[in-house]
């Protein structure tokens, strides 16, 4: 009694409480090292039960790679973790859950082949008197936890391969939340709901604190982390840099922790050039899409945004061949493109940066050299060979131009951090100097310092005459980068709207207009 | 009379019309004259008014395969079967068979488990081993180094064949020395590399023996390395590539089962038992193999 | 009407739907084809034919959802039936013959499953070794002398309960308890779960490498079983019984609809795989078809029932 | 000496590491304990023995970093031959009956490939189909019956160069063409993209579908080269010829490194592979291991190539 009375307390005022009571967590001088290569220096990290701590810092500074080893999923080099005082060690990530540390990882791991309730009580399925699993029980349940994270819409025997990316992330949160945790990890748990979405899952964070659960939560969205959490926490280069209360400090000082100097995108004006590069005229699709007409000039940042299942992917899928048209015509340049596979559209000069990381983008057991080959292979050949001589030069550029942190272009792309992969895919696609470039929610997982490189070399590209299609989710994004925005609903054109037009509201507007 | 390449002529039919399921396999030259022998049978029993359905059981040999068919042969109420069965483990649906009183005669091989089928025409492989061995042993002057080749271990023909010789060359002839066996699992290129290596380890080899599939592998692999004369392959079955070597002389012996006859004569037999309640002479009819050397070849 | 249609589109999404259509076809043909194709008799001769590869293939499906494979199931039918009879032939006693024919089988399952958990190599090379040592095994117990096979295995293997075989009935009974096991117990549950996305399961708490143990030893209790069926019907245990049955098994798995690369499968498909091939193999008794055509046939029928289905899924995957 | 052995140590990285090194301890092991293994004129013998296993694999192996599987290879293998030897005979023209026997192999592989890609069927049992359709055709156009093969197939299969076999240097050649073609020409690199992610391969431009097609086909036409070298090693076409090589294929392949989940693989770990398992017979003839013990010891080398590379690996996957 005495003891959830001070949780309360602590939950009411962190720092406070931290004087009068051991931490949750205690974490000290933790090192860790890949192939000899520094990611965490030494690291001090105390969590307090009832507090949310945002945990910032650009990609690959070591965030998820510091929650392993909370969680037990990695063992440090050096340092030591102590719960509630005493010391402890984890061999595993079974020892980590059974110690009351929930942890929710950046990829996506819902078992697709399980309903939801399945995956909600993997691990601890319940049985019935007969000793078979009692689904009843279990969908019921399951309801009560889907509802707690705001997914309530989510009938708990669908399969799980079906839900939308932003559904399984929060399906993810709700089996981290069922275990009743005492210490909840969320790596990126926002990245890819709904901004309804988000506000559901914000309630179940402030819910979680208030009964007393400690909560890291890692992002890269500034304003969340803002919004949400007591302290926020800034890692840069393996070591802690800064801590601070959201209350008492800005944005822009966040992103200098982060990155050491301040990240400022600024929208370039830029005069579009007459010349038509890609035009659509009654493209329908075979899913939602239907009579789409558009026109983008050449050099020009063109917006597709939507709510969710608007259609943006599949008008880009239209574009790079990857499903043909059921009606309508797309031409490039002036020529009418009949694609039928997305090499094809390569060819013409189309490249793409996919939705989905892990399971469109990467080649997990490729390099990060070869990963950022694969579309610019043909580009660079001599006859049938491949010039593999000149991939650690083309590479070495990018990787410079793009700020890509890892230890030799060598190492397998899926020890990279999240962000870093999704720069590697960037690089793929600008390797293949493409005349069009359709980009689909391109920025996912990457953070503010980088967000800001990218801009920049987008629109660099784009002043150099490259034109971009970018499907986002981000209006911020739309706003800082577009020159034009189409806003789809329901696999219809809402209507465009130029730069002057462009804000907030008229774009979220357009959206919800048929809904 | 007797058909033209059988020995047994048919009785008159008084019963009305028969009809018998000749069940066997087709995968290699061997069932060539098998298949032959039946559709003979067909041919001359037709005008008995009986036939003879030739039943493929497949390419694969397995005592399943041989169950399946005669379960198949009894679903389609034949009134009597011939059956290759070949393996132990055959015996409990002949018997079934025997019960349900459509009579079965075996031919060419059966397992060694006793079982009620109305004969057995055939050659035996132990004695058939022993005649390879006596044959064998006069080439090599009872003594020198014999490699052995079989071709499945644990398939009880390839086994009788081969302990039928082994067993009686090291009772009689200890000077004859055993190198192997080795496994071809029925492969002609198997039985070359391991003549090949026998050779390299065993300089001063003088026969090969093959138990079952492949023997000409073994020939080819004599003839390849210029020890035509020097090397001598036995093995089984008059097929056109073991003869050729025959011919040429690598091959030295090829011991047949004359299978047409077999599958001819057990046909007529069983149509007789059927129509006439005329019981086989014998409930083992043995087929002694003839035996081909070089000079038949010429 | 609409319903109707809609209910047999609904169909199509199983993907042992397409094997079932083909079964069906197959058997509507040959009820016009052969007089004798739909009596009582062969039907259920049907039945038992498919049984061992059935219940075997039982294993192997939850081999295969789990994301292994093992290919030594048919040496371990021929080490399970040498080892039961070899026993019951010099203890004299059935019981223990028979127990120890099924501890093979399981004991053969746990070494692969131990190869695999332990010692991480591959399933398929760790059971292709097995496959080659069980073998082995078996012929070094026996001389390669197949040893007589008897008493109560002999009448599981081909006695009848009021005509239905015993083996037909016992793969119906096994069919259900394993489907049940698959879909309904958390262990059933979790062998889906490491298939589809082992690393996700273990974060989740699974135990992996139990799992896979089981489910190998599973395989290789079933595999034990079928020798013992095989064994019993042939009254004769043969050391090379079960040779090459492994592709046969895994072909019924497949047929059904499971897929190679786990997560995803029905029991149910694979007893209907399993009928598929025995019927197949009846249809070549009863029609007469010459060996070389039934070869031929055989290949066309396994690409037309998977082949449906794959041309419905258009556009699926990748 | 401490970059020696870090040098053994990043050897163990890659995954043929461990079977070279079995590979290397059984001919140490032979080399003592036999007096003709050092000849020469065996070590070229065991050369050749592996060659047309080795060469088969080569296609098998681009097939399996690709993420498919080719069953039929065993028979494709006695088909193309017995194409190749019935057009021989037919038109007495040696080039025709050769590249038809070339051509056949190719088909075979474009049918799988095919049947993969534009019905897709699923390739285990697309390619399960094609081995018993190819096998029946064969059995058809012979009637089941050897057709005599020589000349310059002769020549190949059976001749030698100064005292080297040919076939043997055939297969270091091929081995050389398909191991740079694989590691540096743009198709191959494409080749082990689409087996590690065949989605995000092909939007970021890889055909999917031409490439899958060509690795079939290829994998079709060595297996159809490999039937010309085995049947004029024997001077002779048997329609049974090849039958069950796809499993000592498929072992050559994935004890040489490759993962039968796509994505990763050596060219070279294929030869080694197959050079493995001839040296293995080798070993069972010049030691004249006993015959039982020849099966069991054949699982044990096997596992054991493997198991090395398990053991040093603990810990790494899921
Ligand atoms: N298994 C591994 N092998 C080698 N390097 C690794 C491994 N895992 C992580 N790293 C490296 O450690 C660094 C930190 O990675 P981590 O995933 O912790 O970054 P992060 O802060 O979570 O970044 P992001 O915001 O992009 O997710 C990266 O440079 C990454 O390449
Ligand atoms: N594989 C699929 N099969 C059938 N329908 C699909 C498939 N993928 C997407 N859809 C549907 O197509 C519609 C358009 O989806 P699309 O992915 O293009 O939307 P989006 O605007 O990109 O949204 P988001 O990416 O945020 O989910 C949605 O209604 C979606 O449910
Ligand atoms: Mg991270
Ligand atoms: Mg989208």
């Amino acid at each position: 009694m005495m003891r959830s009375d001070n949780l309360k307390e602590a939950a009411a005022s962190g720092a406070a409480a931290s004087a009068s009571l051991p931490p949750l967590i205690r974490a000290r001088g933790i090192a860790k090292s890949f192939s000899g290569n520094a990611v965490l220096q030494s690291v001090d990290l105390d969590l307090h039960a009832g507090e949310v701590v945002g945990l910032l810092g650009e990609n690959g500074a070591g965030k998820s790679t510091l929650m392993h080893i909370l969680s037990g999923g990695l063992q440090p080099d050096a340092g030591t973790v102590e719960m509630d005082g005493a010391p402890v060690r984890f061999g595993s990530v079974a020892d980590g859950i059974e110690a009351g540390v929930s942890f929710v990882h950046q990829e996506l791991s819902v078992v697709g082949a399980l309903s939801v309730a399945e995956n909600l009580h993997l691990g601890r399925m319940s049985r019935s008197r007969t000793g078979l699993v009692d689904f009843k029980l279990m969908e019921e349940a399951s309801r009560a936890l889907l509802e707690r994270v705001g997914a309530g819409h989510i009938e708990p025997r669908r399969e799980a391969a079906t839900l939308r990316a932003g559904e399984q992330q929060l399906v993810e949160i709700a089996k981290a939340a069922a275990r009743k945790p005492r210490l909840l990890i969320l790596d990126e748990p926002t990245s890819s709901l709904t901004p309804h979405e988000v506000g559901g899952f914000f309630s179940y964070v402030r819910e979680a604190r208030a009964s007393g659960v400690a909560i890291i939560f890692i992002t890269h969205r500034l304003e969340e982390a803002m919004a949400l959490c007591d302290r926020v926490v800034v890692l840069r280069n393996g070591a802690i840099v800064s801590e601070r209360r959201p209350a008492e400090t800005s944005r822009q000082q966040l992103i200098t922790d982060m990155t050491g100097k301040p990240a400022i995108y600024e929208h370039r004006p830029r005069t579009a050039s007459d010349t038509m590069a890609l035009s659509l005229k009654g493209v329908s699709g075979d899913r939602l899409l239907s009579g789409i007409d558009l026109d983008v000039r050449m050099g020009e940042i063109f917006g597709l945004f939507g709510l969710v299942g608007a259609g943006r992917t599949e008008l880009l899928d239209l574009i790079h061949g990857v499903h043909r048209p059921t009606a309508g015509t797309i031409s490039l340049f002036g020529e009418r493109l009949s694609l039928s596979d997305p090499s094809e559209a390569v060819r013409a000069g189309i490249a793409l940066v996919p939705e989905g990381r892990k399971t469109a983008g990467i080649l997990p057991q490729h390099s990060v050299r070869d990963n950022a080959a694969i579309s610019s292979l043909r580009r660079f050949s001599r006859g049938i060979f491949s010039d593999r001589g000149g991939d650690p030069r083309r590479m070495a550029s990018y990787r410079q131009s793009l700020g890509i942190r890892m230890a030799t272009d060598t190492q397998e792309i899926s020890t990279l951090s999240g962000g870093n992969q999704q720069k590697v895919i960037f690089a793929r696609a600008l390797m293949a100097e493409p005349r069009l470039l359709l980009l689909d929610e391109p920025t996912h997982g990457v953070d503010v310092g980088a967000k800001a490189d990218l801009y920049d070399i987008v629109t660099r590209e784009a002043e150099k005459g490259l034109t971009v299609v970018i499907a986002s989710s981000e209006v911020p994004e739309i706003l800082a980068l577009c020159d034009r925005v189409a806003v789809l609903s329901k696999g219809r054109l809402a209507g465009i709207l130029d730069r002057v037009a462009m804000t907030e509201d008229t774009i979220l507007t357009m959206a919800f207009k048929e809904h | 009379e007797a058909p033209e390449g059988g020995s047994v002529a048919a009785v008159e039919n008084t019963k009305g019309p028969v009809r018998i399921a000749f069940l066997s396999f087709q995968n290699n030259p061997f069932w060539t004259p098998v298949t032959e022998g039946a559709k003979a049978a067909n041919d001359y029993l037709t005008k008995f008014d009986a036939t003879v359905d030739f039943v493929d059981l497949g390419d694969e040999l397995s005592a399943e395969a041989v169950v399946a068919g005669i379960e198949g042969a009894l679903a389609k109420k034949y009134d009597g079967i011939v059956v290759v069965p070949i393996f132990d483990g055959t015996a409990r649906i002949i018997n079934e068979a025997t019960d349900e009183g459509v009579p079965v005669f075996n031919i060419v091989a059966e397992g060694a488990t006793e079982s009620k089928r109305l004969a057995f025409i055939g050659q035996d492989a132990i004695s058939a081993g022993q005649q390879i061995g006596e044959y064998i042993a006069k080439k090599m002057d009872g003594k020198g180094k014999l490699g052995v080749i079989t071709g499945y271990f644990g398939a009880t023909q390839h086994t009788q064949r081969m302990n039928g010789a082994v067993d009686y060359l090291k009772a009689k002839f200890p000077d004859i020395q055993i190198v192997g066996p080795f496994e071809n699992k029925d492969k002609a290129e198997s039985a070359y590399s391991l003549v090949q290596d026998m050779m390299t380890a065993n300089p001063d080899l003088s026969m090969v023996y093959v138990t079952a599939g492949g023997p000409f592998g073994a020939a080819k692999a004599v003839k390849d390395l210029n020890l035509t004369g020097k090397v001598g392959v036995v093995g089984f079955d008059h097929t056109p590539d073991n003869m050729q070597y025959l011919k040429t002389g690598e091959m030295v012996g090829l011991l047949d089962q004359a299978p047409y006859q077999q599958a001819l004569d057990s046909s007529v037999m069983l149509y007789n038992y059927i129509v006439a309640g005329q019981e086989p002479p014998a409930k083992v009819i043995p087929v002694t193999g003839k035996l081909l050397t070089p000079d038949d070849a010429k | 009407m609409q319903t109707g249609v809609a209910y047999i589109r609904s169909l199509g999404r199983y993907r042992e739907a397409s094997v079932l259509a083909m079964l069906a076809a197959v058997a509507l043909y040959l009820s016009f084809a052969s007089d004798y194709f739909l009596e009582p008799r062969n039907l259920l001769n049907v039945g038992r034919q498919a049984s061992v590869v059935a219940i075997v293939a039982l294993g192997q499906a939850l081999v295969i959802i789990a994301r292994g494979i093992d290919l030594s199931v048919g040496s371990v039918i021929g080490l399970s039936a040498v080892v039961a009879a070899v026993l019951m032939r010099d203890t004299g006693s059935e019981t223990i013959g028979l127990m120890a024919g099924l501890l093979t089988g399981l004991a053969c399952g746990l070494v692969n499953g131990v190869l695999y958990t332990r010692f991480r190599i591959n399933p398929f090379i760790a059971t292709l070794g097995t496959l080659s040592i069980a073998r082995g095994i078996a012929l070094l117990m026996t001389g390669g002398i197949p040893v007589p096979f008897g008493g109560l295995a002999e009448f599981v293997g081909a006695g009848r309960i009021f005509d239905v075989p015993v083996s037909f009935l016992l793969m119906i009974v096994l069919a259900i308890v394993v489907h049940v096991f698959a879909s309904r117990t958390v262990m059933g549950r979790e062998i889906y779960a490491i298939g589809d996305n082992p690393k996700a399961s273990r974060l989740a708490g699974v135990n992996l490498r139990a799992i896979r143990l089981i489910v190998f030893a599973l395989c290789g209790l079933l595999a034990g079983l079928g020798g013992l069926i095989l064994a019993g019907n042939l009254a004769s245990a043969d050391p090379n019984l079960g040779m090459g049955y492994e592709l046969d098994v895994i072909a019924a798995v497949i047929l059904g609809g499971t897929a190679l690369s786990g997560g995803r499968g029905s029991i149910l498909g694979v007893v209907i795989g399993a009928l598929l091939m025995a019927l197949l193999n009846n249809a070549f008794v009863l029609l007469g078809i010459s060996a070389y055509w039934q070869v031929v046939t055989k290949g066309l029928v396994i690409i037309f029932a998977v082949g449906l289905d794959g041309l419905q899924r258009r556009g699926d995957d990748d």
